[in-house]
């Protein structure tokens, strides 16, 4: 193997008193791409992030072709060429797509003076190249979070960089934008450029990976190459239980079709709004497992909140058990018994200022208090459930749920939903950066939840995890339902053709 | 929105004459109020139109929107600088002292002093990291103490003679209008352009817009946030020492509550106090319309000073309730 | 709020963030502790009973005041108006002391709300943001007050109300009583009702709040409300103390003294968390740096600069709580 | 609304004692119409301008204000227009140009501060309207800037209290002293008088404690009780108006102590300070007369008349001290 281009040695961080890091090393060959995997919390982004300047590591260095380097800020580590797509995006939501994907390199006319012409047709050429079209003027807080992790990515790739780091670039991305993903890291790997990829969809670890280093608890358990390492194993290795224990388990924990009946309990009728749905209907029926597919920006995360009151529409109607449900109040639909676990959240879910346990009791308040106080055993008891049933891993109920890593945030929010006790969930990706022991907990969480009666919209750009989970799938296109799944006919392909036949008609 | 600051925003493809119309009131909402109270103002009162009233508006605004300038790029970044009218003082008290070794002198003292004190703000809030609020708080009460122990607890007032170089600024005029107010429009449009033409503004944008964010992207967030709390510093300075100018003296008493007059100026043009959004030409209309009131205030006459207090919140609320709705329609859409 | 309950376990041997964490807890009282012991040493006539009233009795307003602030910040917000809301229910008093002084606390409290209700009116339904909203009755609530008293002092004369400034139940005076009572209430309703715990929440994340189907606009106007109340509680305490009602001054600058005592408590300005025990303690700190600055009877550009000296160095102190 | 005592000292001041003018009054008058260059016009068809400087929330601004619209009316006079800076220096600057603008052929200003009135009188001599200042004098050239000054002395006002304080305290002890608003001419006047004439008068007392409190009754109460804890030696007490004079006498009353242990000077004459004479709580006051309708109009109507006016109009402040208080507390205002 060539000189490593990047050496990682000995790094230790602490966060008061948790060791996130301690001493982990790794070497990383030009034009390798390594994968780093781990439990949530493992550490992975903490050493993304010391590798790439965010934090600086309480011990220990990193070799950047040799030399010793050290990084005050994100922009230093830019500077001397390793780029990093962020687990949380990192993008500025207010501003523009284009402003977004250009910041810091803006094509410049004389006097510096930014040339905004070329700079919108510069970042829409470069879009168009990841299969993203839109316009870029809009706020990127337009986007769904898809396309967000699809600019992300353009954005690191478009420079000259020696290193890309991708934290988790893949958790809401279809298998069309994989692909193209995977085709940028082809070309990387053949300019000699080094990549680190974390991701929990081991498929995709299998498919562009060489070399893997496995963290558990802040410590690397293993290190070699990705194809010696067979899935059991690596699984095994990363949550640190026996082969035989993990053999047990299938590669979904969805136990197939639920018995659904009786009259739907949830109607969505007629959902429109200018420009992102037209005339979407659902229905869900108690036990049932409802999918939505289609590919990004095709108006799912859209429908989940028309249904839960969060859009403003222009038509259609909600009905829970029969009632009709105010338009436009998210209030009223949770008071129904709906429940959405938002796509984004960051901006959309937790409070980063609360701690684990208020983020859990939120929704619930009004069933957890008396006349307007709450009370704190009641709190306790909850919240101490579903930290065990969802297996949240925080130092305690009083941390701070900011200080969590991302796969326990989305623990923490699907707790605070389930504390509701609610007849229909809809869950927009809530498997979204879990690892492969937790998805497989929440898989099996939603399964029991149907059986127990629940109804249940499925949201998921992972189409394995749709076609498994789901008894039917409504498939979305451009905002209008352009088909239905159900039985046999659902597959993975049988999606794909679907939303296909529409554009070729 | 910071997108539909800069270029002209293209409606959407299908989009009406009635959404343009929304997106134009939603970037120039303080304008159109603007225009609204000064043809009310035109319609009712005589006096209001005349060359002589409206230089007289433009004069007076001319410092505050400077200061104002300052500050819209603070708050953009997410920050605010409640040191503003102590540092304007100070700026005046600073020129009329500097007098003494000459007009060059007058000029330099104020900005070097006063972009010094907006550099240690900068710092303890970009470096130390400690709130802005509290920062230029002490800021407030520093550059006060400062103006005080020069002036001898504001028993000495300082004078800029008569014909000197800067006090000839200060005063003159062409075309009905006072020279600071042709230097005030120059500054703006060399703000517009930073802003929204330069690096510098996109990374000002994208720190009020997430710092973390920022930060991840590579955007020398430190450094900006020094350089606006500079820029604030020594506009805030630039402006008083202008006033000082026009004024003959460097004046102790001015300045106290002006922070809030200037950071509502900012406000009611656009600018988002959450930062990231926000832009110089709301800020020009912001300060034109606090100006307009006052001085339609002054046009009713009869008021006793409490009325013109009521007055005045009343439309500073009225105002603010149109300016929100009209940039709201455009928000939800 | 203190969320410092990481269990002690897992903090290995000595540990600088330890440390850290606990001065950003206990900043302000660190420094409280300090200037009482730096007064101890150099103040004349410092530790006597009479002095410590007067700190007592002076500060009872400011804690008064904010404490309203504080929620108004924790849900990420700022109330300018605290103290023309004073001078609003300073001027009301007088003109119902005929019917007695239980309504004329009444309405003036009521003149409160309203200014209140205003307030998260326009913050709430119409979404104007909050430093102008309160801005706008920062600017016309005195001149209103002014307009209600005809733009007179007047005094007070009548006992009870008199009575409520200057006299003491088991020797703590009945302004420190009454600011001690508001100041337990708010914690309990920070800490143990569904109203504390949604405030916050929409403080640290409105959005997600609005999306777990808290009534987010219901709450705004109530904080707004409960602030404007707390102001003219101050408002006919100091008018009690006083014993004139003063539209014109009563108040003046009371939203930056509010302010500060809040920040320098460790309530970040941008929201999602309340200290409610930090808040009086700041207001502490602030009254005696005052009162230090005034017994030692410096010039007041002098008093100026040391002030903004100190309120850095307590910030600087309980730094990392203060917001970004 | 009921009010406790509906019959509490009002706003109307009819039968308060009017302003006297000290003789021999300064200099020789000498200032006329014609060397100022002034164009004549008739009073009572005419504009007259008068611009206020602070709220009118304090005895002394009401009354005077009171009586300049009153005697307008009195006098018959058609166009009076009013404005009130309130309190801000560069509004007060601005509302005066806008009655400029506004037609105002002569202005009655109660300046805010002494210095800084150049845009102002450059913009009056070139329209050749006359000024006449009342209460505070502006920094510039009688009968050329400005026709003439109307009020009191300041200075002289703080030496007069000097005595008063020498008096009560039979010129021994140690003094503290209630500063006005840091800045403000008239803060700086009265203390610098106060001290001289201390110092030449009675050596046997000091100064030991002096503190601003802001004019305001609030701040003088809260001062003093820091005061008498850390300084409990003080005797006398000079504050430099009545507010924070009757805050001191809250104070100490709240303390315990007893009327007379402190002796207690101020300085305005407003009937709140002068009923506090016979009791004891207030040792003297001194006048600082607001009522200056009268003198002004007349002196303006003569100056429109041709006669000859003196540069400065000094007037006669009275003292209340218990040999007076209680037969003159009926005509302070
Ligand atoms: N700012 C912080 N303060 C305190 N603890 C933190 C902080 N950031 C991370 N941690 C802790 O460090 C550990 C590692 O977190 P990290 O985010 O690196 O996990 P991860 O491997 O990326 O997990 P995931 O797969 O869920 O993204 C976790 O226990 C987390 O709680
Ligand atoms: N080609 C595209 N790729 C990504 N986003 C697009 C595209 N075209 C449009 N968009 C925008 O993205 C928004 C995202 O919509 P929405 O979030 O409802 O989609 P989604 O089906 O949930 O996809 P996602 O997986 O991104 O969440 C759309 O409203 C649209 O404005
Ligand atoms: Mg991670
Ligand atoms: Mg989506």
């Amino acid at each position: 193997m060539a000189d490593p281009l990047l050496q990682v040695s000995g790094i230790v961080k602490r966060f008061t008193g948790v060791v996130a890091l301690d001493r982990v090393s790794l070497d990383l060959a030009p034009g390798e791409v390594h994968a780093l995997v781990g439990e949530n919390g493992a550490g992975k982004s903490t050493l993304i992030k010391v590798i790439t300047g965010v934090y600086s590591p309480d011990e220990g260095e990193v070799r950047l072709g040799g030399r010793r380097v050290e990084f005050g800020t994100p922009l230093d580590a830019q500077r001397s060429g390793i780029q990093a797509v962020h687990q949380e995006i990192g993008l500025v939501p207010s501003m523009s797509v284009a402003r977004n994907l250009l910041l810091g390199r803006e094509p410049r006319r004389r006097f510096g003076l930014i040339d905004f012409g070329r700079m919108h047709s510069e970042a829409a050429l470069t879009l168009k190249s990841y299969g993203i079209d839109v316009d870029v003027r809009e706020p990127l807080r337009s986007l769904g979070l898809g396309a967000q992790q699809m600019i992300a990515l353009a954005r690191a790739v478009s420079v000259d960089a020696r290193v890309v780091v991708m934290d988790e670039p893949t958790s809401s991305l279809e298998p069309r934008e994989v692909d193209t993903l995977f085709g940028v890291i082809g070309r990387l790997r053949e300019q000699g450029i080094s990549v680190i990829y974390v991701s929990h969809r081991l498929d995709e670890l299998y498919r562009i990976c060489d070399g893997v280093t496995v963290l558990r608890d802040g410590r690397v358990v293993h290190q070699g190459s990705l194809a010696e390492l067979d899935r059991l194993r690596l699984v095994s290795l990363m949550l640190g239980r026996d082969m035989s224990e993990v053999r047990a388990e299938g590669v979904t924990r969805f136990s197939g079709a639920h018995d659904a009946d009786g009259a739907p309990v949830l109607v969505a009728g007629g959902l429109t709004r200018r420009h992102v749905l037209d005339d979407v209907s659902v229905a869900i029926r108690p036990g049932e497992v409802v999918g939505l597919g289609g590919l990004l920006g095709a108006g799912r995360t859209e429908t989940a909140k028309a249904i839960a009151g969060a859009l403003q529409l222009d038509g259609g109607h909600v009905t829970v058990a029969g009632v009709n449900l105010r338009r436009g109040s998210a209030a009223a639909a949770i008071k129904a018994g709906v429940a959405l676990l938002p796509e984004d959240r960051k901006s959309e879910g937790i409070i980063p200022t609360l701690s684990v346990r208020e983020n859990i009791a939120l929704a619930a308040l009004p069933r957890l208090s008396r006349g307007g106080v709450v009370s704190d055993a009641r709190i306790d008891r909850i919240v101490d459930t579903f930290m065990k049933r969802l297996r949240i891993k925080a130092a305690g109920p009083h941390q701070r749920v900011a200080e969590l890593s991302g796969g326990n945030q989305q623990k923490v929010l699907i707790a605070r939903w389930l504390a509701t006790e609610p007849r229909i969930l809809l869950l927009d990706e809530p498997t979204r950066g879990i690892d492969v022991g937790a998805k497989a907990e929440v898989q099996a969480l939603i399964d029991e939840l149907a059986s127990e009666g629940l109804g249940v919209l499925l949201i998921s750009s992972d189409l394995e995890e749709l076609v498994e989970g789901s008894d039917r799938v409504v498939v979305l296109k451009d905002g209008t339902v352009v088909g239905e799944l159900a039985g046999g006919d659902l597959t993975e392909e049988g999606i794909m053709s679907t939303i296909a036949q529409v554009e070729d008609g | 929105m910071t997108s539909t600051v800069t270029a002209p925003a293209e409606a959407p493809p299908g989009a009406g004459g009635r959404e343009r119309f929304f997106g134009l009131m939603q970037r120039h909402g303080a304008t159109a109020v603007l225009v609204l109270l000064v043809a009310v103002g035109s319609v009712s009162f005589s006096s209001f139109p005349t060359g002589d009233n409206l230089g007289n508006i433009a004069i007076t605004s001319s410092f505050l929107a400077t200061v104002a300038l300052g500050m819209t790029f603070v708050i953009i970044t997410g920050g605010i600088d409640l040191s503003v009218g102590s540092v304007f003082a100070l700026g005046g008290v600073l020129a009329a002292y500097g007098m003494r070794w000459g007009s060059f002198a007058a000029l330099l003292l104020p900005l070097a002093v006063c972009g010094a004190f907006g550099l240690v703000q900068g710092l303890l809030i970009a470096r130390v990291r400690l709130a802005p609020f509290i920062v230029t708080l002490a800021g407030l009460l520093g550059a006060r103490g400062l103006l005080l122990s020069i002036s001898n607890e504001g028993a000495t007032t300082y004078l800029i003679p008569h014909g000197s170089l800067l006090a000839r600024f200060g005063q003159g005029s062409v075309l009905g209008l006072g020279y600071p107010v042709y230097l005030t429009l120059a500054l703006f449009a060399a703000g517009a352009v930073l802003l929204q033409r330069t690096r510098f503004g996109q990374c000002v944008y994208a720190i009020g817009g997430g710092e973390d964010a920022a930060q991840l992207m590579g955007v020398p967030v430190t450094r900006t946030k020094v350089l606006v709390y500079v820029m604030s510093g020594l506009l805030a300075g630039l402006a008083g020492a202008l006033n000082a100018a026009r004024l003959s003296s460097g004046v102790t008493i001015l300045g106290t509550g002006m922070e809030l007059d200037v950071i509502a100026a900012v406000v009611i043009g656009g600018t988002l106090l959450t930062g990231g959004a926000g832009s110089v030409s709301g800020t020009i209309a912001g300060v034109l319309l606090l100006g307009v009131i006052q001085n339609l205030i002054n046009q009713i006459g009869d008021l006793s000073s409490s009325y013109q207090q009521v007055v005045s919140g009343g439309f500073l609320a009225v105002v603010v309730v149109v300016q929100t709705y009209l940039s709201r329609v455009q928000r939800l859409r | 709020m203190s969320d410092a309950a990481v269990p002690l376990s897992r903090f290995s041997r000595f540990d600088r963030g330890r440390v850290l964490a606990w001065l950003q807890d206990y900043g302000v009282y660190a420094a409280i502790a300090l200037l009482i012991v730096i007064n101890v040493a150099i103040t004349p006539h410092f530790l006597t009973l009479e002095n410590l009233r007067t700190q007592l009795v002076q500060v009872a307003p400011v804690v008064i005041v904010s404490l309203g602030m504080a929620l108004v910040i924790g849900t990420e917000g700022v109330d300018l108006s605290v103290g023309s809301v004073m001078a609003v229910a300073t001027a009301l008093l007088p003109l119902y002391l005929g019917y007695g002084i239980v309504p004329a606390i009444l309405v003036g409290l009521l003149g409160g709300a309203l200014v209140g209700l205003v307030n998260g009116s326009l913050v709430a339904f119409v979404g104007v943001q909050p430093i102008v909203a309160t801005l706008a009755l920062f600017v016309g609530g005195r001149g209103l007050a002014l307009v209600v008293a005809g733009g007179q002092l007047k005094d007070i004369l009548n006992p009870s109300l008199l009575s409520l400034g200057s006299s003491s139940v088991v020797g703590v005076p009945v302004p420190v009583v009454i600011a001690i009572g508001l100041t337990v209430v708010v914690m309990a309703v920070v800490r143990r009702t569904t109203f504390g715990r949604r405030l916050v929440a929409i403080g640290g994340n409105r959005t997600a709040s609005e999306l777990s189907g808290l009534p987010v606009r219901r709450i705004l106007l109530l904080v707004y409300m409960a602030s404007g109340l707390l102001a003219a509680a101050a408002g006919i305490l100091a008018t009690a103390r006083l014993q004139a009602s003063d539209p014109s001054s009563l108040g003046l600058l009371m939203e930056l003294s509010a302010i500060t005592a809040v920040v320098v408590g460790g309530t970040p300005l941008t929201g999602g968390r309340i200290r409610v025990l930090g808040t009086v303690a700041g207001a502490l700190l602030i009254q005696l740096v005052r009162a230090t600055l005034i017994k030692h009877d410096l010039t007041d550009s002098l008093a100026q600069m040391v002030q903004a000296v100190i309120i850095l160095a307590a910030v600087y102190a309980a730094r990392g709580q203060a917001g970004r | 609304a009921k009010s406790e005592n509906d019959k509490q000292a009002g706003a109307q001041d009819t039968q308060g004692q009017q302003q006297v003018v000290q003789t021999p009054s300064g200099n020789t008058p000498s200032c006329t119409i014609s060397k100022f260059g002034a164009t004549k016009f008739d009073l009572k068809s005419g504009t007259v301008g008068f611009s206020q400087s602070e709220k009118e929330a304090n005895p002394f601004r009401i009354a005077e204000t009171a009586s300049i619209k009153s005697e307008a009316k009195k006098l018959g006079i058609g166009h009076l227009k009013a404005t009130n800076g309130q309190s801000q220096f560069n509004k007060q600057i601005s509302d005066v140009q806008q009655l400029i603008a506004q037609g105002a052929q002569a202005l009655i200003i109660a300046p805010l501060n002494s210095d800084g009135w150049e845009p102002v009188l450059q913009q009056a001599s070139a329209k050749h309207i006359p000024i006449i200042t009342v209460d505070r004098q502006i920094n510039a050239t009688a009968c050329k800037d400005y026709v003439t000054f109307i009020g009191s002395n300041f200075y002289e006002q703080g030496k007069r209290a000097a005595d008063q304080m020498v008096k009560a305290l039979g010129g021994k002890g140690k003094v503290a002293v209630l500063l006005g608003a840091s800045g403000n001419n008239v803060t700086t006047d009265r203390t610098n008088g106060f001290k001289d004439e201390l110092k030449q008068k009675a050596p046997g007392i000091q100064i030991t404690f002096q503190q601003t409190a802001d004019f305001t009754r609030e701040k003088g109460q809260q001062v003093t009780e820091q005061l008498i804890q850390s300084n409990p030696d003080v005797n006398g007490l000079y504050a430099e108006n009545d507010e924070m004079g009757l805050g001191a006498v809250t104070a100490l009353k709240g303390a315990g102590k007893k009327a007379g242990e402190i002796k207690i000077v101020t300085v305005d004459g407003t009937r709140n300070a002068v009923s506090q004479i016979p009791s004891g709580w207030i040792s003297a006051v001194v006048e600082s007369n607001p009522r200056f309708g009268p003198l002004a109009f007349q002196t303006l109507s003569k100056f429109l008349n041709g006669e000859a006016i003196p540069d400065k109009v000094i007037i006669t402040d009275r003292e209340y001290d218990s040999s007076n208080a209680k037969q003159s507390v009926s005509s302070a205002f």
